[in-house]
């Protein structure tokens, strides 16, 4: 019996998994969520600072196998902005991920009634990686070949006057929402001086939080949980909340399993394979 | 120059240059270099491959990211070089995943240079370094798949991994196969702890060249580092002296900044 | 004939596929990682093509940057490690360089963010916690000395704590990810229940 | 010929590239800009020798018959029918994307979200207490899972002692966790920098091979 707990095949837990998030998708329990004072409000809080009419930089870095974790976030800093009255410009350094929010952030500026080109502006994919961005840093209109995502000439979109140097006069703040590399090295390296606030998915969350106390991080969006406090931070409930309940019994089943392991291990007495090292 | 810690980096790299360039040339005179402290993922090498061979399995070893000129290439030729070089003599096959085409090409030559080394050149199979491109879930449904397929004895995960570290090494677990893992990305390093034998932390990736070569010059390299650490760890206790006498303008930050 | 319907299905055709490998490796899941292969293969000469070759062609090229045809030159040498015959080893100068540059980067831009990361570990010394910071630093950093005081006990027993505070490291990096490694099971559980099979309505990211 | 010049390459072209970062006057030459468009252009030239390596690996599967075979068959024919299409219409065109979306993007998806299975079977074989360095990272885990989701809140809320479970969490998270990977961050590179010395030195030259 022991014997058998311990090789238990995984299959048994994989169909456990799949229920286990089911279940509160369909029948949601709505438990509460707490906010993160170190990570999520300082974000909040950065962003919240910034006086009105000051442009905030989306960088997307992630595609749409992270859509769950990081759209939600940029949704409810948008939502701040409208609240803010700030101005957006979207930017990237992932081609996939820009084509995917594009549809996604138009509708939300929609909501709000932001005007294209004056509230806010997406310049799209530049190829050439960190070498395009440092170009932008001296000349922004050169650097990004002048056009935006659907190439409409800067020279039409009132709001590019401003922009005309990638600097911390110009991008008040950029919010870097990464899933993976390029990333926030980009800007922690070349643009130390910019504001940088970093919406990021879970697992690069312990890596990460090594840049908030010496500033280079103004801000950490921790995952869906962090996407869950924001959205009660700009007091409007999205996916991220809903989603919530099922990351609880997720978690559950795990430590259910931990537990189970341990029971199966102790009782056995039997050493098998070793720990890594 | 108002780059934060553009100066003072550049006096960095200086300093780190001058360092190595003084042990190397003191270890080419024959000046002994100090032993490298025990590393068991290294020395569990030729006992993994050593059971693959019991067992008539290949030996894997992959990469998704490094292209030819990211240190995690650098640093995966001082493992494949040492690997293929086992292999060769055992008669063990080898197996090398690329993610990069141009590194593919340049893994091809590492390996047949061992191969030549153990005398066996006519062992070297032209499907021994594959290429699969380096889009992550591709690379990692092709790995995962090839796992499942081909079942090696041995895998080494050596490099820069993304997320595709839970999947490779579990499911490299549940083929039974012996698995070391090396990398530097920190976020990663818990699923190859979870998952695999034996997983080399940071930087000891990197020491592997010197470690498994017992080259007396690339040792010195290794000396070079950590005199390196050694500085780091005066220039934080001087810091923090400047700290404790003026918190408001500290000297080593200020220098630091510049 | 390419509706949004069929890409519906065609995807919810993979998905499944996919998932079918957690049973076993069966030839439904190898034809979509072989179709897989091929297509991003494809899909990064095409991305290549339309974002370098032919944009550098017209922007520089043609605009009097002749320069560019020497490296370019060079460059085509490294196909000749595909060829047979002699001329194998002359693919060693682009490689050569394009490692020259690499390191030349490296070796200017590295130390810089981590100047401000070694600052970083001193410039706040007022509570305990600031302190402890800086002890767990020193431990760890002890535990990457490889040629060094590898004979004294007090270095030893430093690594041992090391090993238990990257142990614990681990640990909460681990438990952090497992959240957003459900996040997107979720994500896909929720394409199949709400895209497909239209069970849930819980609207998407969008608002 | 075959080995020194390029190691001497090596070398000179990381001088260069080293000096234009560092030194002011080549930086207002633009000498910068003007090598990293140079190494674009070499990655605009070389973007056939991913094709190239599929092909003869692919090719040799196939013309020795081995195992599967015909799915190396379908690999290859599949590449070349979307790049010649893709290249054709650019990466933009509706239908280029229509099949980028209906195959690339979900199998990836999906191969992404199997990740949360692995994770579920990794933690039930690996997090046992068989040493103590073991159960250190399994306690820690544990706790961290616990508190990033409602459940911590609800078993003990943030606003009582210690700031709850997620207070504890935060603490380990921003003190011992945050050192930690600061120190191994230093290591790291430091251990790079050397790697990287040993190519610019040329202590290392496995990578040129034979001859």
């Amino acid at each position: 019996m022991l014997e058998k707990l311990n090789n238990l095949d995984s299959r048994w837990m994989y169909l456990a998994l799949v229920i286990v998030l089911i279940i509160p998708v369909i029948k949601p329990i709505g438990m509460p969520v707490s906010v993160n004072k170190d990570l999520t409000q300082r974000a909040y809080d950065t962003i919240g600072a910034l006086p009105a009419g000051s442009i905030v930089m989306f960088d997307v870095a992630y595609s749409a196998s992270t859509d769950t974790e990081l759209t939600p976030m940029m949704m409810a800093i948008m939502e701040q902005m409208a609240k803010k009255g700030l101005k957006l410009l979207v930017a990237g350094q992932w081609e996939s991920g820009l084509f995917f929010v594009k549809d996604k952030v138009a509708a939300k500026a929609k909501s709000f009634g932001w005007k294209y080109g004056v509230d806010w502006v997406n310049i799209g994919f530049k190829a050439g990686g960190i070498s395009t961005f440092r170009a932008m840093a001296t000349d922004f209109w050169k650097g990004a070949m002048g056009i935006d995502i659907d190439k409409t000439p800067f020279e039409q979109l009132p709001i590019m006057q401003r922009v005309k140097k990638l600097d911390e006069n110009a991008i008040s703040c950029i919010v870097i929402y990464e899933s993976g590399s390029p990333g926030m090295e980009t800007w922690i390296t070349y643009f130390p001086k910019i504001s940088l606030v970093k919406a990021s998915v879970a697992a690069e969350i312990a890596s990460s939080v090594r840049y908030i106390p010496t500033g280079q991080l103004k801000g950490l969006i921790p995952g869906m949980r962090g996407a869950a406090e924001y959205e009660k931070l700009v007091g409007k409930p999205g996916v991220s909340t809903q989603l919530m309940d099922a990351q609880s019994l997720s978690c559950l089943l795990i430590i259910g399993l931990i537990v189970l392991g341990n029971i199966a291990f102790f009782s056995s007495k039997k050493k098998a394979g070793h720990i890594g090292r | 120059m108002s780059v934060d810690g553009a100066v003072s980096g550049f006096i960095t790299a200086i300093v780190l240059m001058v360092i190595t360039w003084y042990y190397v040339t003191s270890a080419r005179r024959g000046k002994q270099m100090p032993e490298i402290r025990k590393l068991p993922g290294l020395d569990a090498i030729d006992e993994a491959i050593g059971r693959a061979t019991e067992m008539g399995r290949p030996v894997l070893l992959a990469n998704r990211t490094a292209d030819v000129g990211s240190v995690h290439s650098f640093a995966l030729w001082g493992y494949m070089g040492y690997v293929a070089g086992l292999c060769a003599k055992y008669d063990t096959n080898f197996i090398n995943i690329a993610g990069d085409y141009l590194a593919a090409a340049v893994n091809e030559e590492v390996i047949k240079q061992s191969y030549l080394e153990a005398g066996r050149p006519e062992a070297f199979k032209p499907d021994t370094v594959r290429y699969i491109p380096g889009d992550q879930w591709a690379w990692t449904s092709a790995v995962a798949g090839m796992l499942k397929r081909e079942r090696p004895a041995t895998t080494m995960w050596i490099g820069y991994f993304y997320a595709e570290s839970m999947t490779l090494s579990e499911v490299g677990a549940q083929i039974g196969a012996i698995q070391i893992a090396a990398t530097t990305n920190t976020a990663q390093l818990p699923f190859f702890v979870a998952a695999c034998d034996y997983t080399l932390i940071g930087e000891e990736e990197y020491a592997a060249s010197a470690y498994l070569s017992k080259e007396p010059m690339l040792t010195g390299t290794l000396v070079a580092e950590d005199v390196g650490k050694f500085i780091v760890v005066v220039v934080v206790v001087l810091g923090v002296i400047a700290q404790l006498v003026d918190p408001k303008a500290n000297l080593i930050s200020n220098w630091l900044k510049f | 004939m390419l509706t949004q319907e069929l890409q519906i299905w065609v995807a919810v055709v993979g998905t499944l596929a996919i998932f079918s490998f957690l049973i076993k490796e069966n030839p439904f899941y190898r034809f979509f990682e072989y179709t897989v292969i091929g297509m991003s293969a494809a899909h990064s000469v095409v991305m290549t093509w339309d974002n370098y070759t032919k944009a550098f062609w017209t922007n520089y090229v043609m605009k009097g940057e002749y320069y560019l045809l020497i490296p370019g030159a060079i460059a085509l040498l490294y196909y000749l490690r595909y060829a047979p015959g002699k001329y194998q080893w002359l693919y060693r100068y682009p490689l050569s360089l394009i490692m020259g540059y690499s390191i030349g980067y490296a070796l200017a831009y590295e130390p810089r963010p981590f100047m401000v990361q070694v600052r970083g570990t001193f410039e706040k010394l007022t509570s305990f916690n600031d302190w402890l910071y800086l002890f767990v630093f020193f431990a760890v950093c002890s535990y990457f000395v490889f040629t060094f005081w590898n004979k004294s006990a007090a270095v030893n027993k430093t690594r041992g704590f090391a090993r238990y505070a990257m142990m614990a490291y681990f640990g909460v990096a681990f438990g952090n990810t497992v959240q957003g490694r459900f996040s997107l099971l979720l994500g896909r559980l929720l394409f199949l229940l709400q895209d497909w099979l239209h069970l849930v309505n819980i609207g998407s990211g969008v608002g | 010929m075959k080995r020194q010049v390029p190691l001497i390459l090596t070398t000179a072209m990381a001088i260069v590239v080293f000096l234009s970062v560092v030194s002011y006057s080549l930086t207002e030459l633009q000498v910068q800009a003007k090598i990293d468009r140079m190494r674009q252009f070499m990655t605009a030239v070389l973007m056939f020798m991913g094709v190239a390596n599929l092909l003869r690996v692919h090719g040799n599967v196939i013309s020795k018959k081995e195992r599967n075979w015909m799915f190396s068959g379908w690999l290859l024919v599949i590449m070349f029918v979307y790049m010649i299409f893709g290249m054709a219409v650019g990466n933009k065109n509706l239908t280029y994307r229509w099949f980028y979306d209906a195959i690339i993007v979900p199998v990836n998806g999906t191969m992404y979200a199997l990740v949360a299975f692995y994770l579920t079977s990794a933690s039930y074989k690996a997090f046992r207490a068989r040493t103590a360095e073991a159960a250190i990272m399994m306690v820690c885990a544990a706790w961290v899972m616990v508190s990033n989701v409602p459940v911590g809140d609800f078993l003990w809320p943030s606003t009582s002692a210690l700031g709850g479970m997620a207070g504890i969490r935060d603490w380990i998270v921003s003190v011992p966790n945050s050192a930690v990977s600061r120190a191994i961050a230093v290591g790291i590179f430091l251990g790079g920098f050397a790697s990287n010395l040993r190519i610019f030195l040329g202590l290392e030259r496995r990578h040129l091979g034979a001859g």
